[in-house]
């Protein structure tokens, strides 16, 4: 595992280092990968991170707590919404909030698009990784429609601020429900040509079938969450196992696979968008009338000492938010769980001895966000 | 996994095993360790199918503690274990046994100092090479508080492992106090 | 050897199918807008940089520089400045300057005004050469305005 | 004196053959250039480019001002003179196929007997260009693309070859013209329709393009064995590409799809180009077409398909056409 640069130029003469990123077009960022290769077989990888770290965790000890809010959206940029939910979340859980229903549902309406919508963009470009160049504006015209049916009630398309400690900040209206309606059926209509084009395509499957399989035991040891654990056929997913919101009340699958190769995830993320409609479908049937906010939230929000954790499937896998309270309004220690983290961290192992296409997919297949590793 | 029978296992290795209220703060399981036991919890942790969450370091007086979230994929079973670190800031690594500390841990030498003994890469990950000793998310001694001051129940950590249930956000004096002990 | 022909041939459809779904794109009319000549409605939600709202009853705005979006700001990019003046019930507004690069838009400073003064703007056409270009002055912008 | 009025006619026929090479050259990357461009936008639901000019025709003449104008780049460590030698290298042997080709039954620059060995012999030597260029360009990207594209290209060659020989034996000439003369009640599509499916996918892989785009396939090698390559020196490998791409559209056009055969028009012996240069940019419309819809294929992968389904399935055809024709 350990590797240095230098010493190994010097010491393996037949091997040789590549230097992929931080400006590589498959990485998704600012993210390094060194890589030991021997002929076109990657022997040794070591990421090398930080190139944008944000230091979002000091940011969160200087100043109170619900105006950590808006830093939530920029740490996981596809799932700003999500982040915001487990960060109310948090808050309200210790500052004791009680949230209203309505509150609740419109967190889990808008949070489920903005998990298609990450879905619908890796998927792009993923495939862009793996060389069709056509399906990511595809996937991309479908996320426009999210997006604007997003903005019409956030205000913005990408870093979301829409959550608020004890509500959200605007109500949604019947435009937004029509708006989301139109929208599932445009987008349950897509899916047969996503499969024709893409899921279907047999240069696709050779690409990904066996390529970078993972087991529950190896997710264990890293930390792995998320549709590649789903992939593992371990059918775990925060909606289910812990159920934070209203999540308990929709009728949902949480789609497995069996192998855990990057095929598994593929189609774990691809289902998981059906099943995301349908929990909209099911919100927007039983949405309840009133108040947006709770009653009691107080100007200045005192955090009681403790500790407490808030956890919730963001779109890469668990989230995990651990505040740690001295009593005041400022958290003492913020420390976020990133999804991303603990899944590229299992790169060294998974794609030793594995060509350099493959390396390429199955870094794909963990769906990386950088600012989320780099927080 | 049974967890009766692995709570008797942590209590085994452990100072102090409580249950917490998992609606108040998101775990469900505290439990206290002395740091040469650390690597032994990690393992049982493993062989029960536990899954590393998070590791993470709390600047605290008397010392940095060092924190372990671990979950279970079948079961709701979040675990919350606490570990002081030394005299000289050093911890043993559990990055053989969970792979996926490695990186936590390494990060956690960046942000707090904390040489974990035994890891076979403990080079700043995020910090670029030249800040190896900057340390940033040490508090300055005017905001560092006492370990008491950020735990949920009143000081004294009892050795006795009873469930308390957990207590109504009125441990502002207790805070207060304690912070005026130190 | 059942395999190999079997492969042969679902592979060769599924690369059919995926050229049909290519055929039929490249005949049906394209999504995109032609940006500068052609544009998007904004949502009248959309949330710009704030702004202080010129009333139409009075013809001025409606702040009473106590502060508190300045206050309530996360990133402390709202100064907000004001003095007594006779004659003058309560604080005159002198100084509002949002630092538009630090701003991350959450909207804080919206919800928290006591006199609902404080607005988003529609304009997202924002681009500049330097900082100082969006250091916007509120206060000379409400007064610009028609 | 004498000697040289007696080859003037021939010089003359030269110069015009070449003059009339370059504009095919230019005016088909021009073409073509614009034309994937265009295409990869609607497919994609976008337009293409739109601004200069009515929807942006004039895009690829400003495009190669700009690349003219550009600086050439030699990186630090790279070798100078292969560096600048491997961009001439690829692009200039792309005019010889040209002079063979039989663009209708009077228009054609030499009738050689060796027509097909000509136009295969020379579209190699692009690959020793790609080799030079990437070698010497110093950079681990460019290494593994010319790595790729020398094997993939090696090993492409020959399905490549096999399909055409079953034509040649049903023909018993190498020439071209002979070939598209040999067409006149049906084309070759008809009795070798494996030989042309095999020879349409080697074609893809012989000229680098997706899904068998791998020595420059941008996703893992950024940009294979042109990374290093800027200005002038870049646009001479994309002309290379276009132009070969039009070569072997052509031979498959000869080969297989009649050549310059079609529905009579007035003048057909010169009119007859027109058909010919449908059939070719149906070819090349083609190969726009499955570049935009499929991923790419990984490298074994490429090797495999090669070995285990063209390389027998091209045997197998020969050999039923060798034993067909002794027998008819």
């Amino acid at each position: 595992m350990s590797m240095d640069v230098k010493a190994l130029e010097d010491d393996r003469h037949h091997r040789y280092v590549l230097n992929m990123g931080p400006q590589h077009p498959s990485t998704h960022g600012v993210l390094r990968v060194l890589l030991e290769l021997e002929g076109e077989y990657a022997m040794n990888l070591l990421p090398v991170l930080g190139y944008g770290h944000r230091c979002h965790e000091k940011i969160a000890e200087f100043k109170p707590a619900k105006s950590f809010m808006p830093n939530t959206a920029r740490m996981d940029y596809l799932g700003a919404l999500i982040y915001n939910h487990g960060f109310a979340q948090l808050l309200e859980k210790a500052a004791g909030i009680e949230v209203p229903e309505r509150v609740e549902y419109i967190r889990v309406i808008t949070s489920e698009l903005n998990r298609i919508q990450s879905h619908l963009l890796w998927y792009g470009a993923y495939l862009l990784d793996l060389g069709a160049f056509t399906p990511i504006m595809y996937s991309f015209d479908d996320r426009e429609h999210i997006l604007d049916i997003l903005e019409d009630v956030t205000g913005s398309r990408l870093t979301y601020c829409y959550f608020r400690v004890g509500g959200v900040s605007k109500d949604i209206d019947e435009k937004f429900v029509t708006g989301t309606r139109a929208f599932i059926k445009r987008l349950r209509s897509r899916f047969p040509m996503y499969e024709d084009l893409v899921n279907g395509n047999i240069i696709l499957q050779k690409r990904l079938i066996d390529v970078g399989e993972l087991t529950p035991h190896t997710c264990a040891r890293y930390g792995i969450t998320g549709p590649l654990l789903r992939g593992t056929g371990v059918a775990y997913d925060m909606r289910r196992a812990e159920p934070y919101s209203i999540y308990s009340k929709f009728d949902f699958e949480i789609p497995t696979g069996t192998k855990g190769d990057c095929m598994a995830s593929f189609m774990v993320r691809f289902h998981e968008m059906e099943q995301s409609l349908r929990i909209i479908e099911q919100a927007l049937d039983g949405l309840p009338e009133g108040s947006i906010m709770a009653a009691k939230v107080p100007k200045k929000l005192k955090i009681p000492a403790g500790d407490y954790n808030s956890s919730v499937e963001a779109p890469r896998g668990e989230l995990s938010y651990y505040l740690v309270s001295d009593g005041s309004d400022v958290p003492y220690r913020l420390k976020v769980r990133t999804p991303s983290y603990s899944n590229l961290s299992v790169i060294p192992e998974m794609c030793q001895g594995m060509l350099l296409s493959d390396v390429v997919s199955a870094m794909g297949a963990l769906d990386l966000v950088i600012p989320e590793i780099d927080r | 996994m049974d967890i009766n029978q692995v709570k008797k296992q942590w209590q085994k290795l452990s100072t102090a095993v409580e249950d917490i209220e998992y609606a108040v703060s998101g775990h469900d399981y505290n439990v206290c360790l002395e740091r040469d036991k650390v690597r032994d919890f990690a393992t049982l942790m493993l062989n029960e199918g536990f899954y590393l969450v998070d590791l993470m370091a709390v600047h605290v007086t008397p010392a940095i503690e060092v924190v372990y979230q671990f979950a279970h994929f079948e079961t709701r079973c979040r675990v919350l274990a606490r570990a002081f670190v030394d005299d000289k800031v050093e911890m043993p690594t559990i990055s053989d046994i969970y792979q996926g500390a490695n990186w936590h841990e390494r990060e956690t030498r960046d942000f707090h100092g904390v040489v974990f003994i035994g890891h076979p890469y403990l080079k700043p990950l995020i910090l670029p090479e030249e800040d190896v000793d900057l340390k940033p998310l040490l508090k300055a001694e005017a905001k560092l508080k006492d370990v008491d001051a950020v735990r949920r129940k009143p000081p004294e950590p009892a050795p006795a492992p009873k469930a308390k249930p957990a207590p109504k956000p009125e441990v502002k004096p207790a805070a207060v106090k304690s912070q005026e002990q130190s | 050897m059942k395999s190999y022909f079997s492969e042969l041939f679902t592979g060769a459809w599924s690369l059919i199918l995926g050229l049909k779904v290519t055929i039929k794109a490249l005949v049906s009319p394209i999504v995109t807008v032609q940006y500068p000549r052609e544009k998007i409605v904004v949502t009248p939600n959309y949330r710009g940089h704030i702004d202080l709202i010129k009333f139409a009853d009075t013809g001025a705005h409606k702040c009473i520089s106590c502060g508190s979006c300045m206050r309530e700001c996360p990133s402390d990019c709202i100064v907000v400045e004001g003095e007594k003046r006779e004659g003058v019930k309560g604080k005159v507004l002198t100084i509002f300057t949002l630092d538009f690069t630090k701003c991350s838009l959450c909207g804080a400073c919206v919800e928290v005004c006591p006199t609902k003064a404080l607005d988003y703007s529609d304009e997202y056409e924002l681009a500049g050469s330097t900082r100082e270009q969006f250091h916007f002055d509120l206060l000379k912008r409400v007064e610009e305005r028609e | 004196m004498e000697t040289f009025y007696s080859i003037l006619p021939e010089l003359i026929r030269i110069v015009i053959c070449a003059v009339c090479g370059a504009v095919i050259v230019f005016g088909n990357a021009l073409v073509m250039g614009y034309a994937e461009r265009k295409l990869a936008g609607h497919i994609m639901l976008r337009p293409g480019p739109m601004e200069v000019g009515p929807h942006g025709i004039y895009q690829l003449v400003i495009d190669g001002l700009k690349l003219m104008g550009k600086q050439l780049v030699v990186p630090a460590k790279a070798d100078p003179l292969l560096f600048r030698f491997a961009p001439l290298l690829a692009f200039a042997p792309v005019f010889v196929p040209l002079l063979v080709l039989p663009f209708s039954e009077k228009i054609q620059g030499f009738d050689l007997d060796i027509g097909l060995l000509v136009i295969l012999a020379l579209a190699s030597i692009n690959l020793l260009a790609i080799l030079i260029g990437g070698w010497a360009s110093n950079n681990k990207y460019s290494l593994f693309g010319v790595f790729r594209a020398v094997s993939q290209n090696v090993a492409y060659e020959i399905p490549m070859l096999l399909s055409l020989l079953a034509v040649v034996f049903m023909t018993n000439s190498f020439s071209l013209k002979a070939v598209v003369a040999a067409q006149s009640p049906v084309w070759f599509i008809v009795i070798q329709p494996l030989a042309f499916l095999i020879y349409l996918v080697s074609i893809v892989a012989e000229t680098n393009r997706a899904p068998f785009d791998l020595p420059e396939a941008e996703s893992e090698l950024t940009a294979g064995f042109h990374t290093e390559y800027s200005g002038m020196s870049f646009s001479l490998f994309v002309l290379a590409e276009y132009a070969n791409m039009f070569i072997v559209s052509s031979v498959a056009t000869v080969f297989f799809l009649g050549g310059s055969s079609g529905i009579p028009l007035p003048y057909f012996e010169y009119s007859g180009i027109i058909w010919f240069m449908l059939k070719v940019y149906s070819l090349m419309f083609f190969l726009v077409w499955i570049r935009w819809t499929y991923p790419r294929t990984r490298f074994d992968q490429l090797m495999n398909f090669c070995w285990k389904y063209l390389i027998p399935f091209a045997l197998v055809n020969l050999l039923i056409t060798v034993v067909m024709v002794k027998l008819l």
